[in-house]
């Protein structure tokens, strides 16, 4: 039974709805799921719930899906580089959840494992901690935080196999691994598909049973911060 | 002469320790790496996913997967790991990082630290900053002494949207470098930056720190 | 005449579905791989860290590190992956395993379990046990009817300490099928084994069951 | 600076106290640190708490600590293949805490990452959620567990480096990633040490910074239950 589809949009096709929440992998543009993001975009499912550490930029990731307004909420830890973020949310039309980046992550792994709720020292006597049950463990206070779920995943792999299993490059690896977890559906977009058996089982990041359905897609990424050093000849 | 921003990271360098696991905060904390002592190893962690961080790549042959906790490109090292955010942070949150180097806007005298929000202005978020100041072995907080009106951002308390709570150890600006020994509650000065005085940092400083 | 167990195991072999990931309880559930549909792609869990469990190995090409969960050495195939005892759980407390048949010393009418222990007697542990019928999202329990002493074992109340409170989804015993639906409370009688009358499976359960 | 260690008992010293808690690797006898353990009994060290999956058989793994009546307390999920166990546990030598399997590797991995507590609904009406503290969430029954963390966390991994990087084989992976997160101190022992760089940064099952010790060591890797196929010639 494959999970292959052949491309983003029919790997949507019956998977979105107006209001509902969406785990977007990625930490800044680096490991985002391009063509998912598009092809959400262009089912036209609104008001959507985004949970995804950054935001994109003006235009491109979820800064495609902030140009349409299909985000009514974001769940973030950090959402700097992107002015239409900024005015959407000055304006009043967008709603805005921070995260500690590692409570963020932490909380999507617990959905995903089944894990309603955990304690962190993470936030306590900041903002954070308000309105959250607080609770000593020898002598020092932590909070509660909850576990997060998603109606769907979209995420980016390195590489992947009909069955759904996935490996991950580099820091584009991130937030994705946990996300499949927790997204009731998840699909993953991958620079390349290989053959079932060709993925070594002890090296497989994350295992086929996370992932519903998988797609292969060229992606641009962008780079948002070229930095580079001087050949010394 | 207060100490350039080169400097100031220059001086936090020398609280690095042969084996280190080091999280070093984006701004002048960057610039720590630079003057990491010939022959000492300390492996740097960025929280978005790597231990081992190398240098900026050369022109062409960066690599879009591959990037810090800044978003600019880097390249490993033979050293180097990788892992999902989780993971990252169970290393932070879990102590397992042996010293934060991390910018600030405000330091108060017991500790706290803001450094992520101000309020009326749009904020970006607090990214990681806050698991890392709850988490890590050891903080440093690396700030210039005032700010541009010459107000001190060493505090009695902190005015803004705290980060977190008691969890600075050591404070280093342009003018000196101040510390708490563990189960000591006051900073002391412990440095000052050539040619600045005593009672200069005394004028600049709000806190309540221990002088001689 | 009553299944045998290897029938029990073909019998519920038919309750699994293209695509599926399960997990098998030591035991006659562990027959139930035996009887997997031709071109049925079934996947099996092992929860000491595997997906895609294959066959025993041929003698001599067995290996110390390749186990399932009841110590057996395996193979893999394919598609086969690793992962640690925590990811595994995330699996199985997260509700992505599909099904999970596992054994039982007694099962009640309201889909309480027990299977881990009698008081009294040497406690080996639950191992995976409780994990599986909290978290997984259907389980079936398969057993002998009644117990050597001819008493049924499946109960209106669990004598024993339990496994799990209202998790098992259908009952499998040498007698017949039993399932309550989504949203039932009550288990029904689903299939005879044959030549086994009603009377006979009303005589040997004391479970409120529904029968017509 | 190098953290390998020439053999099992140089790694281990300075490390063991009596009453200290151990975190021990290993499924059965998959997995275990066959020459941690040994080194662990020649310390002499006494009244420990062993944490571990199972506890070893007669005179092989964790069993050779009992015999010696090392162990004070185990902290398992199951403990049947040992005779000398039992016979300990019944004449009240020693004491035994029964964890569910997937409750004992989370709590492992929650002491590592720095979180003291969280809900499972694995247990809940059973034994093991007496006096425990419960709470609902989403009309569901749940209990709280404790994050477990150790002085001393002895693991096998198959290849491993200087910077103390680890890979594991199939399931002898097991619980060992975790402990070496809730160790304050963790030593591995594996199959071979490679130069550093040669473990692809990709496919590092536990990053260096969960290792403080390592040594290569030859094991034994006895199998508990040989099963094997016929060949259809």
């Amino acid at each position: 039974m494959s999970k292959i589809y052949k491309t983003a949009s029919t790997a949507l096709e019956g998977l979105t709805l107006n209001g509902m929440t969406v785990m977007s992998g990625g930490f800044g543009l680096c490991g985002i799921a391009e063509n998912l993001i598009v092809a959400l975009r262009d089912s036209g499912a609104k008001d959507l719930t985004v949970i995804s550490n950054n935001a994109g930029v003006d235009g491109f990731g979820l800064g495609q899906l902030l140009e349409t307004r299909q985000i009514k909420k974001m769940v973030s830890s950090y959402v700097g580089e992107n002015k239409e973020f900024e005015r959407q949310y000055l304006g009043g039309e967008l709603e805005l959840e921070f995260n500690p980046q590692g409570t963020l992550a932490e909380r999507i792994r617990a959905g995903g494992a089944g894990i309603p709720g955990f304690y962190t020292k993470t936030g306590v006597g900041t903002l954070i901690a308000q309105g959250k049950e607080h609770k000593d463990f020898e002598g020092e206070a932590y909070i509660m935080e909850t576990g997060l779920k998603a109606d769907l995943s979209i995420i980016k792999a390195w590489k992947g196999d009909a069955e759904g299993n996935l490996t991950f490059k580099a820091t584009a690896r991130n937030f994705s691994p946990m996300m499949a977890m927790a997204g009731k559906v998840t699909v993953a977009e991958v620079d390349e598909i290989v053959p079932v058996g060709t993925l070594y089982p002890n090296f497989i990041h994350t295992p086929g049973i996370f992932v519903q359905r998988i797609i292969e897609a060229e992606c641009e990424k962008r780079i948002e911060q070229l930095t580079t050093r001087e050949r010394s000849t | 002469m207060a100490w350039t921003r080169d400097e100031m990271a220059a001086r936090a360098a020398q609280e690095l320790e042969d084996g280190f696991y080091v999280n070093l905060g984006i701004g002048i904390p960057t610039l720590v790496a630079n003057h990491i002592p010939d022959g000492m190893d300390v492996t740097l962690q960025s929280e978005n996913g790597m231990l081992g961080m190398g240098p900026f790549p050369y022109a062409g042959e960066e690599d879009a997967d591959l990037i810090n906790a800044g978003k600019q490109t880097i390249t490993t090292l033979p050293k180097s790991s990788f892992f999902d955010s989780a993971t990252s942070f169970a290393m932070i949150r879990g102590g397992h990082i042996d010293l934060s180097i991390l910018g600030a806007m405000e330091v108060a005298e017991n500790g706290d630290i803001a450094n992520w929000m101000i309020p009326g202005k749009m904020v970006k978020g607090m990214g990681g900053a806050m698991d890392l100041v709850a988490g890590v072995k050891r903080c440093i907080a690396l700030f210039d002494h005032t700010n541009k009106r010459g107000e001190s951002k060493f505090l009695k308390e902190c005015t803004l949207p705290l980060t977190g709570k008691n969890c600075i150890h050591m404070v280093i600006t342009d003018l000196g470098v101040f510390d708490r020994g563990h189960g000591q509650k006051r900073f002391r000065l412990r440095e000052l930056a050539p040619d600045v005085i005593v009672d200069e940092v005394k004028s600049k400083t709000e806190a309540d720190i221990v002088f001689e």
